[in-house]
């Protein structure tokens, strides 16, 4: 039976506070939530552990893929061809570094979205549902931090925390 | 492997235009009218361009008959996307009608603009498409065209060649262009072998080619004296 | 957040970013009744076209290429400039781009989709355009990758793409906040385009990591899309296309015409859905500037290019220079220069005329001017090929007209919908900016550090 | 989770209906066995030892086959199967100097822009049944055999030393021009 309770915040600062007490009182990061409306980026709120990415690694990784099919595609092809196709080189590097050019970059575009979406876990159900009134609470406010758990004292412990660092609005869940 | 090529003696033509028509009557070229041709749509895979040469009353029209000239660095074959137009094995200019997609790119890079473009369907009101040869597709509205240095003949003489079990000879092949010259300007037949007619018209003085400069190894070659005298 | 300054609250912001979401006026229904009417017709003429032949429009020997190739360049080059310059701008990190970036990124992809047409609508025989694509068929053949068209498809499509990712990524966090404001359809809708968006840290962490890579990735790939439109040209055999700085040329012409028509779309946009307070002068001054620098280059590349052409003196080469400058295509060449550069010039260049209706002028004149260097670049060379019997004129027919017509309209109908439905200036970002702006000198400000463009920023 | 469900369904819906549309376009490119004006069986002519070119008497001489002409079919069927209905039907044709008006089994639509050569291939010793079928076992001639332009590629390609110039076997202007 898990059961969550959200807050809204209007400032970083409250916010900030919020997870810092509930980090204090012995609940684990995972079981924080925390969303925004624009990025925030601060230490508290996204420790140093959750900001490795190997986006760049992939974005790599896909425009060296992207390279290889550029090159082997025009040569593939001209070697493919079942017909008189008439004196034209197989090979062409000036023709063909365009080719491998677009087709670097678009591995390196699609090498970049995916990973972005498997990094960042979408496409997901949100992960705070704030009932539809909050949710217009929130997205005028800013940010919602939240705790998720399966014991009844830790969900008290973290309204209690919530609305002295400054909640504007608790709302709980199960 | 033969390579294809052609010799046109300017100083032996008149500009009679019989070979323009012949042309039409083997390759079932359209006749699109007076309204198209003022838009600049002529149908014809050879035309005979008229120039005046001196200074009145010395003057004297010169005729140059230009047909596709059958490039050996043709510039339209590297642009089509779609290999409609390639060299063939015979040194030959291909157009592939089907495989024409009418991007036109070829038209366009063809510095002798002798490539013809399909704007319409065309129609052959009867009785008249029983003169249509029957060795030459019909083009439709949308793809490319251009001389095909009678491709239909061509092959005719090699399957005659074959099943006499030998090579083709020297003047067995004619274009309709060349069979029709009254003055016998024009001549046909094979650039790699020395003694054909055309390769030793092609060793004359006289001979040159067309925007030779461009660099695109015509196989068409014109033969003009350096003065003309007046008669 | 609650630290804000000045007349513009978060719940006011997000009142007015998302009242056309959810207000439909009787203005859109009109806006759209009449553009989807344009665009019937210009369909119309299309498919008259596919069943008579391309004949119907005024296309001939010797110019193969008419309206339709003009448009073509013209339609590329705007869409150009949405990404570049919201790239450029994001990865500058300048200051005032926060509510540039969105518009001028629909702005690509749209034109994107409507100029990739042309190379269909031009083509003799559509029905079989999918031969340019490579893809194994038992008749063994494949495309020619040596043709520039070949390239153009790779480059078009491989723009399209990063340019949708660019315009689509940037917006998830908007499309949350619109699918938490409301209720109904809507409330579904905005939910399944959010993709499950929640604004957990690590999702904003990773979302500014993609955007600043793609932002690297997709500067290149814009430049060598119209570097490939202008090989288009600059490799064939023709005299005043086979030019070497050709790709550049096009590129700063795309440049030039894509801000023209971004400044456009912001001044309407700023009228219809009334954000006076978020485009403000200072985006037009600073987008003026920009132009103006842009004219300054459009004008020494032009000159660059008809100097050597005039200088060289070749004989194929003078043909088509003399048709443009003097021949019977001089008017559209003076008209280019004159609403390319002489009109805008002197009102971006005194800062009390660079306001939003100086702007707007300037804008639209030289809009008119690049479509015509496209016309002259295409049929200035095509009419005066080499042998000079070939010689041959040009003028478009009903047809051509009526599809140029029925683009334009799907272009400005495209972006209507669009600015309908998603909110038109980001709204994260737009917050993030104003955050920055206010600077506070706390932890506040985070971690990536956002420096406005010094000096312009201050001029306001 | 549900989103990404969502997400896999449409993908799925239509990767399916890709699959069958085409699946449709090739069995309706596959159908061919054309109605005849005449019950006429090439198996019936065929067991009586009859050579193609008889009836198709130009395949071995020109670009073209042919069909037989109604005075063909009289020729023999003055006398044999004469009271039959199929022959009388065949009669009244010759009666009002008609031709019958066959069906066409083979050939390439014009669009292809192919120029197909029989006698090329019989003087090469192509087998008619290589591109016909067996034409031999079948009471109502039909298309066994998709003539697409890989099909006649592939065998260009076997036999490319039996050309007199095999560069030429697959070269597009020896078949379309």
């Amino acid at each position: 039976m898990t059961e969550r309770v959200l807050g809204v915040f209007e400032t970083p600062a409250d916010a900030r506070r919020a997870v810092r007490e509930l980090v204090n009182a012995g609940i684990p990061r995972q079981n924080i939530i925390i969303c925004s409306t624009e990025p925030m980026l601060d230490p508290e709120f996204l420790p140093v552990e959750d900001r490795k990415t190997r986006m760049s690694l992939w974005a790599i990784v896909g425009a060296i893929l992207g390279c290889a099919i550029g090159y082997s595609l025009p040569v593939t092809a001209a070697r493919l061809m079942g017909l008189a196709s008439g004196g034209q080189p197989i090979v062409s590097l000036w023709a063909f570094a365009i080719v491998i050019f677009e087709l670097t970059a678009l591995g390196a575009i699609g090498g970049t979205v995916i990973t972005f979406f498997r990094e960042a876990g979408l496409p997901e159900r949100p992960r705070a549902i704030p009932s539809a009134e909050m949710a217009r609470t929130f997205v005028d406010a800013g940010l919602i931090v939240g705790v998720s758990g399966d014991r009844m004292e830790t969900i008290e412990i973290a309204d209690r925390l919530l609305r002295e660092a400054g909640a504007r609005e608790i709302e709980h869940q199960r | 492997m033969a390579k294809w090529g052609m010799v046109i003696d300017l100083d032996r033509c008149t500009g009679c235009e019989a070979c323009v028509i012949a042309c039409h009557a083997e390759n079932n070229l359209p006749i699109v009218g007076e309204e198209e041709s003022a838009k600049g749509r002529q149908h014809n895979w050879i035309r005979v361009e008229r120039y005046w040469e001196g200074e009145y009353p010395h003057i004297r029209a010169r005729f140059i008959p230009v047909l596709c000239q059958q490039c050996d660095h043709a510039p339209c074959e590297p642009v089509c996307p779609v290999y409609a137009t390639y060299h063939n094995p015979e040194g030959l200019n291909a157009q592939v009608y089907n495989r024409c997609i009418g991007t036109r790119f070829c038209a366009n890079n063809c510095p002798y603009t002798v490539r013809v473009f399909n704007w319409f369907d065309h129609h052959w009101e009867k009785p008249l498409d029983e003169q249509l040869n029957p060795d030459v597709s019909i083009r439709t509205r949308g793809m490319m065209e251009k001389c095909t240095f009678c491709i239909q003949r061509i092959h005719r003489a090699r399957h005659q060649a074959e099943d006499e079990g030998r090579d083709i000879r020297d003047g067995d092949v004619q274009p309709a262009c060349v069979q029709s010259c009254p003055t016998e300007a024009m001549v046909f037949g094979d650039l790699d072998d020395p003694d054909s007619r055309v390769s030793q018209r092609a060793r004359s003085r006289r001979a040159f080619r067309l925007l030779e400069e461009l660099g695109t190894e015509p196989s068409v070659i014109y033969l003009k004296g350096d003065e003309w005298v007046e008669p | 957040m609650s630290d804000e300054t000045g007349s513009l609250t978060t719940r006011m912001m997000h009142e007015d970013l998302i009242r056309p979401v959810v207000f439909t006026g009787r203005r859109f229904y009109l806006a759209v009744a009449l553009l989807g009417l344009i665009v019937l017709w210009g369909l119309a003429a299309w498919g008259y076209q596919v069943r008579t032949g391309m004949g119907v429009a005024g296309i001939n020997s010797p110019v193969f290429w008419g309206v339709y190739i003009a448009t073509y360049i013209f339609f590329i080059g705007i869409s150009n400039a949405g990404t570049l310059i919201s790239a450029m701008l994001r990865l500058s990190h300048a200051g005032w781009r926060h509510p540039v970036t969105r518009c001028a990124e629909a702005i690509t992809v749209f034109a994107l989709m409507v100029g990739g047409m042309f190379p269909l609508i031009h083509l003799g025989r559509v029905w079989k355009f999918y031969w340019l694509i490579p893809y194994p068929n038992e008749r063994g053949l494949w495309p020619n990758f040596h043709s520039p068209l070949v390239w153009d498809f790779m480059a078009i499509n491989t723009y399209l793409l990063g340019s949708f990712v660019y315009l689509y990524l940037p917006m998830l966090p908007d499309l949350a906040l619109i699918r938490d404001r409301v209720n109904g359809w809507r409330r579904r809708f905005y939910g399944l385009l959010a993709l499950g968006w929640s604004g957990t840290p690590v999702e904003w962490h990773r979302l500014e990591k993609a955007i600043s890579i793609l932002a690297v990735v997709i500067i290149p790939v814009a430049i060598s899309m119209h570097s490939v439109v202008a090989w288009d040209f600059s490799v064939a055999l023709k005299p005043m296309w086979h030019s070497t700085i050709f790709a550049p040329y096009f590129v700063v012409g795309a440049l030039f015409s894509g801000i023209a028509i971004l400044i456009v779309a912001m001044v309407i946009l700023r009228r219809v859905f009334h954000l006076e307070a978020y485009l403000e002068p200072i985006h037009f001054n600073n987008l003026g500037l920009l132009l103006l620098m842009f004219c300054c280059l459009w004008l020494y590349f032009t000159f660059a290019e008809y100097l050597v052409t005039w200088y060289g003196h070749l004989p194929d080469e003078m043909a088509p220079f003399r048709f443009r400058v003097e021949g019977s295509l001089a008017p559209f060449f003076w008209g280019m220069v004159l609403m390319n550069f002489v009109i805008p010039v002197p009102i971006l260049a005194v800062r009390k005329t660079r306001t939003v209706t100086g702007c707007l002028v300037a804008s639209l004149s030289i809009l008119i001017g690049m479509w015509l260097e496209r016309y002259l670049i295409v049929v200035g060379t095509l009419s005066r090929p080499r042998l000079e019997f070939a010689w041959g004129h040009y003028a478009p027919t009903w047809v051509e007209m009526s599809i140029l017509a029925g683009t334009i309209a799907y272009f400005i109908l495209l972006y209507v919908l669009f600015s309908k439905l998603f909110p038109i200036i980001s709204i994260w970002e737009f917050k993030q900016g104003r955050r920055l702006r206010e600077r506070r000198p706390t932890r506040d400000v985070p971690v990536m550090a956002d420096e406005p463009f010094p000096g312009v920023m201050l001029d306001d | 989770m549900v989103i990404r469900k969502r997400v896999w369904f449409h993908l799925a819906v239509i990767v399916i209906l890709t699959f069958l549309g085409s699946g449709f376009l090739l069995w309706s490119l596959l159908a061919g066995t054309p109605e005849q004006p005449i019950a006429f069986s090439h198996k019936v002519h065929v067991e009586k030892q009859i050579a193609c070119t008889f009836c198709h008497q130009y395949a071995d001489k020109s670009p073209q086959a042919g069909l037989p002409s109604v005075q063909l079919c009289m020729t023999c069927h003055q006398v044999i199967k004469a009271d039959s209905p199929e022959i009388q039907k065949v009669r009244a044709y010759l009666d009002q100097q008609r031709e019958i008006p066959w069906a066409r089994v083979y050939g390439f639509p014009a669009h292809a822009h192919v120029r197909f050569h029989h006698q090329r291939h019989v003087a090469a010793g192509i087998d008619c049944a290589k591109c016909h079928g067996d034409v031999g076992q079948m009471a109502v001639a039909e298309r066994a055999i998709r003539h697409t332009m890989g099909w006649c590629v592939e065998c260009h390609k076997q036999n490319r030393s039996r050309f007199a110039k095999p560069r030429l076997a697959t070269d597009c202007l020896t078949c379309h021009y």
